[in-house]
């Protein structure tokens, strides 16, 4: 792994191929400059998009993930959007109970004669990633961490649900 | 007759079409109840209903595929009873139902923080109509049925058996409470409050996948993808990470399922909270697709579904 | 695996920006490559060479080009790694022109990014495996949808070129827009000479069945083999006895409709036969205004038919026909110019659209081709073009120009004067587009032989004064405000897309852009083609396009068809789905959710219900793999592992660290 | 050697021990009682129940890595790094059947054959501070098994709860070499109290039930699926039975590999899982949970100790039944197999 620019976050992207893949496409045609820290993988329609795919990228510890597909209407398969949009919105307001920050996490659609609106979102995204700055590891990643974590539940602290009777 | 009789009756006259009827009786120490494959009228005189009966017996229900078994269900069972036949899980015609109107149920965590000793030394238990008295190491102990009811029981609307062949008890008119304080309390949380809490129980998680296996919607059980090589989802490793990974791709699977019986909470060896962020997500289902699962016979999933207009989703400007 | 990268120059659209001989050094780290160089121009035939030789020379069993997007050179690579001895699906692409030198500033930023697309493109091409492709048959027939200009030219060609072919045209006559035209430009010949004798190729020829009054219902399928669903709108004319006599339109006594073919000038008959030429020339009723269907009396039409084929009862008709492909023709509206404030909303009644005067101007129109202006049929003297009207403006939402707007306008100019010799003719204009064979010069005949006088400016108002109308507006090149008394207003109004089209769309599976144009699947490689194989574009659905333009369109897109169906076979896309039987458990969600019924339920020798994929009927979205809890039924070239690869080479998984 | 150590003092050992070792203790945690890593400022729960995970990580971690691999570009030669245990570990406070665990591990880890490395270099460094049971659980057969609830075996220091503080007993050199510590005082007469506490403990057990023909009475009912379908009804094959488990020694290695890099990985494995005989094929042989059933019972009370003098690979410390979220009783189970009319 090189090592990974300070500039740099991580913001991973998934993209459908007919339509957002080429919005990303049209932007670089047009010469649309945009910040460097997505990295994008193509997929064929946002409905193969498993919001399981981004939680392991966000597990991993990417700092931002970014999915885009065809307008709703627009998809290249009929119906693949439509059901991505219910998984990912699940998955979007789900986020906030885990304490990730799902501001990390958007969902966009971008057809692919849209090369400006990717470069807006683009931009806005990796802005509001930088806002929120590096992701925590959910590996807590040293043992003073670890400890003080340990140290913390073992006085019965952070957990709501045990210890009193009426819930 | 006591409604327990009544169970007993209603079993006796369908045992004979059946391979066996799964119901409860009293486990390893008089606070413990197990689940009861009734196979002959013997067996009947072990079964037991009433607070202790806490397991989700539909969890069985996909095991005995393909053959006829009876199941007794408390309400809150007989929505996953609901669920796997609208996913087609099971065969209606498969399975007798002998539904409960139902009282409910305690927490065994609860009771452990009640008690003045660990339940582990329990001596005797007598039930009461709205008490438990427990002999503890020695020590006698009366707990209020209300104190130790479990989180499901205190927002339970759906007490009475919502199918089955025959209902057994008398109908409740539900009260439920119209939240869990530990769930509101926890969800008003700060981010940094919640990931430091998971992480610290991700950390105390072993992985057993007792909260899958004791799951009644987990139906994949043995190929789970959290146990495959292909695909490989999760690393064998025991981090925080990998153990949340499989509690996400747990409660991705079940988004728009889950009947909220609490069998994975209820199963986890390490009492992680889980119904947390079950709660959690079928709350937000609820709020999307106004949908809760197993509530009524013939309801799609919401995410094997869609509507070109979603109501409730509002797409964010870009 | 032994896998050789290849980062592309492209000449320096690449490496401007991008440091391209440092990422061939950083992808030598990477697993299993073994191979690694930078390359000037990868898709020349020297650049695809070098990678067949490098196939040869290092055993490579994977290839990864780093170049520009898939979209545009995928299959290129694809075929040359094929000519290499490997299967086609043993390479992978990284972008790094379009989504990184074209986009990004700073180099060394540029080289990183760029060395990490490639890194995730090796990794999942290590999880790639050979993949086959199917072969199928195809049905040996053409649907083409709009009988205008194009569609005619493309049902025609197809036809001749041995295709079966169904032509469905919404209204009750083919010929579209062209059909209501006096003359075009820059010949000035007469429209319907020019189109009439193609419309009765259409009625006559062996190889076309034709469906007017009719619309697509449903389309489904994929490419080689659609079913689709046409709606024959009831008639209540029983086409198979009509003469086209037309007793019944004389003796019609209901005629306060107005009559679209003539763009609303005039009114029409409640039984009708939109123009002489009109194909077929079948008599139809308006059911709306028929005094028979709406109130139950009359019936006129019943007694004097001569062969009996007036049918009150008749119900829409629903016709299932097979194809293999489809041609897309379906046309243009026009931009309603009653939003604009300026031109009156519509109150004055001598204020035009451009094609309700070419109905005045043609012989078959209302006026019998003298040009009477609606208020008191007189005939105008001074008539005042504007052109622009829903072309080039933002606050419409209508940014693009129309095209032909100029050329018309020109073309209505000369004929003004040719009917009307002492009138005097304005064209208020904001540029003269006018590229195209013999274009410029007709619009010059107009102004200096036709002595047009063009007006460069927009008009700011129009207001009557007496029975003129005053046009006011701006001459920017004189800097001065003009006003010119009008006895007649002519507008030339741009070109929207077709009424109806994004629904169409949406069951063809053709995006439309953000104003309802279908989007060819490449603005300049691939005209015709579209995102969905088999369906293919012609004329103005695609974009606003003049009578040329939209009759080679149409021919383009039947040559496509024609290509596509000579071969007797067609291969599938072997990206499809595929189920693992020993880990699926039957439970039928990914039948469910599947758009295309590619999926059906099998018993294994067991007995146990299990998944199954139909090949040619897949079209690989992937929708199946995300809904399978098992992840038993996994979409090849995209699985789950392989998605998770390029994840974890983005995102390296946290390992080597022991908590407890 | 026997000395006395107060409570406080004992807080004060694993403070002190945990500034030069890996010190797990059970620590409330979060409702439940595990073993952690002991910090400064963590309290220790000793006595409320019996933790809920064994000690057996300190010995046998549920992730091991057994070695990384490293490599600079792919025609390179590969860097293997062997990763061996290091440093000290005590466990202090666990149960004399948690300790007594690894007794089990022993003859399989090391034989003349085939010697462990990681788990003998844990094994040698790890040092367990045992507290005697005072009061059985409703779950505890410790003394059927050949054991009690102050059995020594397996422990290098046996504590037992006298008044405000504990009678510490040295069962091993390592655990003497402890003992020596300063917080240890003299134990004057209060062994005796030990030893009386320590009797009505094993006395409030009962009598021990005698699983001597189980080996012969489980292999009679190898072949009889009825027998197993009907003791495994209610099994849900999930792992805590065995994750829970002081004997159970099974693992699984995987590689994790990432682009050049990898590591091998030991991970505790689950016979009551479908993945634990899965074979490359596809092929199962222990297809159902009756079948996996069997297995853990019979290896457990019927296949080991045919292999291992009659020793029976189970400290009833009861985690599995009380665990078990279906209520599976493992006595149950061997009762009914030694029962069995035939």
């Amino acid at each position: 792994m090189p090592a990974q620019d300070v500039r740099e976050l991580r913001i991973v992207g998934f993209l459908c191929n007919w339509c957002s893949y080429g919005g990303a496409d049209t932007a670089g045609v047009g010469r649309f400059t945009q910040p460097t820290d997505l990295r994008i993988i193509r997929v064929p329609c946002s409905g193969r998009i498993d919001p399981l795919f981004i939680v392991r990228a966000l597990m991993n510890g990417a700092d931002g993930v970014l999915v885009s597909g065809c307008h709703p209407r627009d998809c290249h398969y009929a119906e693949g959007n439509f059901y991505a949009r219910r998984r990912l919105e699940m998955l979007k307001r789900f986020l906030p109970i885990t304490g990730i920050d799902e501001r990390r996490f958007e969902y966009t659609w971008v057809s692919a004669s849209e090369g400006q609106r990717w470069q807006h979102v683009v931009t806005e995204f990796t802005r509001r990633i930088h806002e929120l700055g590096p992701a925590p590891s959910f590996n807590p990643k040293s043992d003073v961490d670890w400890n003080a974590l340990a140290v913390q539940a073992s006085q019965g602290q952070g957990c709501p649900c045990h210890g009193s009777i009426q819930a | 007759m006591s409604q327990l009789d009544d169970l007993k009756t209603a079993i006796k006259s369908r045992l004979g079409d059946l391979e066996c009827v799964i119901g409860w009786e009293q486990g390893y120490d008089p606070l413990h109840a197990t689940p009861l494959f009734i196979r002959s009228e013997a067996d009947l005189d072990r079964l037991i209903i009433g607070p202790l009966a806490v397991h989700n017996l539909a969890t069985y229900l996909t095991g005995w595929k393909g053959k006829k078994v009876g199941v007794v269900v408390k309400g809150c069972d007989s929505k996953s009873v609901i669920e796997l036949l609208n996913e087609k899980l099971i065969n209606r015609d498969d399975v007798v139902i002998f539904g409960l109107c139902c009282d409910g149920v305690v927490s065994q965590r609860k009771i452990r923080a009640a008690l003045p000793a660990d339940p582990g030394f329990v001596e005797s238990v007598e039930i009461g109509a709205d008490s438990l008295k427990v002999t503890v190491a020695g020590q006698a102990a009366t707990l209020r049925l209300d104190d130790v009811r479990a989180d499901k029981c205190r927002v339970c609307d759906t007490p009475d058996a919502l199918v089955s062949d025959f209902l057994i008890g008398k109908a409740h008119t539900p009260a439920p409470a119209p939240s869990l304080k530990c769930q509101d309390e926890f969800e008003a949380k700060s981010d940094a409050e919640k990931f430091a809490f998971w992480q610290e129980t991700m950390g105390r998680c072993i992985r057993c996948y007792a909260c899958r296996n004791a799951c009644p919607m987990c139906v994949c059980r043995d190929y789970c993808i959290a146990t495959s090589r292909d695909p490989l989802w999760v690393s064998q490793e025991n981090l925080p990470s990998e153990n949340m990974m499989f509690q996400m791709i747990h409660v991705s699977h079940l988004a728009g399922r889950c009947t909220e019986c609490g069998e994975c909470e209820r199963a986890c060896p390490v009492d992680i909270p889980l119904m947390l962020l079950r709660r959690y997500m079928n709350k937000q289902v609820r709020d999307v697709f106004q949908h809760e699962a197993g509530k009524a016979l013939d309801q799609t999933p919401p995410l094997l579904t869609f509507k070109v207009e979603e109501e409730r989703i509002n797409e964010r400007g870009w | 695996m032994r896998i050789g990268v290849f980062i592309c120059h492209c000449g320096s659209n690449i490496a401007g920006t991008v440091d391209c001989p440092s990422v061939a050094a950083t992808a030598l780290t990477y697993p299993d490559v073994v191979f690694s160089t930078d390359t000037m121009y990868a898709c020349s035939e020297p650049g695809q060479d070098a990678i067949i030789q490098a196939v040869k020379d290092k055993n490579l069993d994977g290839v990864v080009v780093a170049s520009c997007t898939p979209r545009m050179h995928e299959q290129t690579f694809r075929r040359a790694v094929e000519r290499a001895g490997l299967n086609r699906y043993m390479f992978e692409m990284a972008n790094i022109r379009e989504h990184v030198s074209w986009i990004g500033k700073t180099k060394d930023l540029n080289t990183g990014k760029a060395a990490e697309l490639v890194r995730m493109a090796v990794e999942k091409l290590r999880r790639n495996r050979p993949l086959m492709a199917k072969r199928f048959e195809t049905t040996k027939r053409v649907l083409v949808i709009g009988g205008g200009v194009a569609g005619i030219q493309a049902a025609l060609d197809c036809a001749d070129g041995g295709q079966e072919v169904v032509l469905v045209e919404r209204e009750q006559s083919i010929g579209g827009k062209m059909a209501k035209l006096d003359k075009t430009f820059p010949t000035v010949d007469c429209s319907s000479c020019v189109l009439g004798p193609k419309m009765v190729d259409i009625a006559q020829h062996p190889n076309i069945t034709l469906y007017t009054c009719a619309e697509v219902e449903s389309v489904g399928g994929y490419v080689g083999n659609f079913q689709v669903t046409v709606r024959r709108k009831a008639t209540h004319v029983d086409w198979t006895k009509c003469t086209g006599c037309g007793l019944c339109v004389e003796k019609c006594p209901s005629r306060k409709h107005p009559d679209p073919f003539n763009e609303n000038l005039c009114n029409a008959p409640s039984i009708n036969i939109p123009f002489p030429q009109a194909i077929p020339k079948k008599a139809a009723i308006n059911a709306s205004s028929c005094l028979m269907l709406t109130k139950g009396k009359c019936g006129l039409c019943a007694k004097v038919c001569p062969v009996k084929c007036i049918d009150f009862e008749q119900k829409d008709e629903l016709v299932n026909v097979d194809v293999g492909a489809i041609v897309v023709a379906t046309g243009y509206d026009l931009f309603d110019w009653h939003k604009y404030p300026q031109y009156g909303e519509g109150r004055y009644k001598d204020v035009i659209t451009s094609l309700q005067y070419e109905r005045l101007l043609s012989a078959s129109g209302p006026t019998g081709g003298h040009i009477k202006r609606p208020s008191d049929g007189k005939e105008p003297k001074n008539v005042v073009f504007i052109q622009c009207v829903g072309s080039r403006d933002k606050s419409v939402n209508r940014p693009y120009c129309s095209g032909f707007c100029c050329m018309y306008t020109a073309k209505q100019a000369i004929l003004t004067k040719d009917h009307i010799p002492d009138s005097q003719s304005y064209v208020f204009y904001m540029d003269i587009r006018s590229p195209g064979k013999l274009y410029d010069e007709f619009v010059r005949r107009a102004m200096e032989e036709y002595g047009a006088q063009y007006v460069r400016g927009r008009v700011a108002m129009i207001y009557p004064k007496g029975d003129k109308l005053v046009v006011r507006g701006a001459d920017t090149l004189a800097g001065t405000q003009v006003e010119v008394p009008a006895d007649l207003v002519v507008l030339a109004v741009g070109a929207e897309s077709a009424k109806g089209a994004v629904q169409l769309g949406e069951k063809l599976r053709v995006a439309p852009d953000q104003y309802g144009f279908f989007v060819e699947s490449h603005p300049k490689l691939k005209p015709v083609e579209t995102n969905t194989a088999g369906v293919f574009l012609a004329g103005a659905c695609q974009g606003p396009k003049d009578i040329p333009a939209s009759v080679g369109q149409g021919s383009a897109a039947a040559s496509k068809v024609l290509g596509l169906l000579s071969k007797a076979m067609l291969e599938s896309d072997p990206a499809v789905s595929r189920v693992n039987p020993a880990r699926c458990v039957g439970c039928g969600k990914c039948i469910q959710t599947c758009p295309f019924g590619a999926i059906k339920e099998i018993q294994d020798r067991f007995g146990n219900p299990k998944a199954e994929v139909i090949d040619t009927v897949c079209q690989g979205c992937g929708i199946c793999t995300v809904t399978c809890p098992q992840g038993a039924i996994q979409l090849e070239h995209f699985t789950d592992n392989q998605i998770l690869a390029e994840v974890n080479a983005l995102c390296p998984p946290k390992m080597f660290a022991n908590f407890e | 050697m026997e000395k006395f150590i107060t409570k406080e003092n004992l807080n004060r050992l694993a403070a002190e021990l945990a500034a030069t070792c890996r010190v797990l203790a059970p620590v409330a945690d979060c409702g439940t009682v595990t073993f952690r890593r002991f910090q400064p400022g963590m309290v220790m729960d000793l006595h409320s129940r019996m933790a809920a995970v064994s000690p057996k990580a300190a010995t046998f971690p549920q992730t091991e890595t057994l070695l990384v691999v490293k490599r600079e570009i792919p025609e390179k030669k590969p860097e293997i790094i062997e990763t061996l245990p290091e440093g000290k570990n005590v466990v202090i406070g666990c149960r004399p059947c948690g300790a007594r665990g690894k007794l089990i591990f022993d003859p399989v880890y090391e034989t003349d054959k085939i010697k462990d490395p990681y788990y003998l270099q844990r094994r040698k460094n790890t040092v367990f501070i045992s507290l005697a049971c005072d009061r059985p659980e409703t779950t505890c057969f410790c003394h059927s098994v050949g054991s009690g609830p102050a059995d020594p075996s397996g422990s290098d220091v046996l504590l037992t709860l006298v008044g405000e503080g504990y009678v510490a007993r040295s069962v091993t050199p390592e655990g003497e070499e402890i003992m020596k510590m300063a917080l240890f005082a003299d134990a004057g007469d209060k062994g005796k109290e030990a030893d009386a506490k320590n009797a009505k403990a094993r006395e409030m057990m009962g009598e021990a039930h005698d699983y001597a023909s189980a080996p012969a009475k489980l292999l009679a009912r190898f072949d009889d699926m009825d027998f197993w379908l009907a003791q495994s009804a209610k099994c849900i094959s999930c792992g805590a039975c065995t994750y829970m488990c002081p004997t159970c020694y099974c693992f699984n290695i995987t590689d994790d590999d990432l682009g050049l890099s990898s590591q091998r990985i030991r991970t505790w494995d689950n016979c009551m899982s479908h993945t634990f005989t899965l074979e490359g094929s596809g092929h199962n042989p222990r297809s159902t949970k009756a079948h996996r059933l069997k297995n853990r019972v019979g290896h457990k009370f019927s296949y080991y100790p045919d292999l291992h003098k009659g020793v029976i690979a189970c400290c009833g410390c009861g985690r599995c039944i009380k665990q078990c979220p279906a209520g599976v009783d493992i006595r149950q189970i061997v009762n009914a197999a030694q029962e069995y009319a035939e």
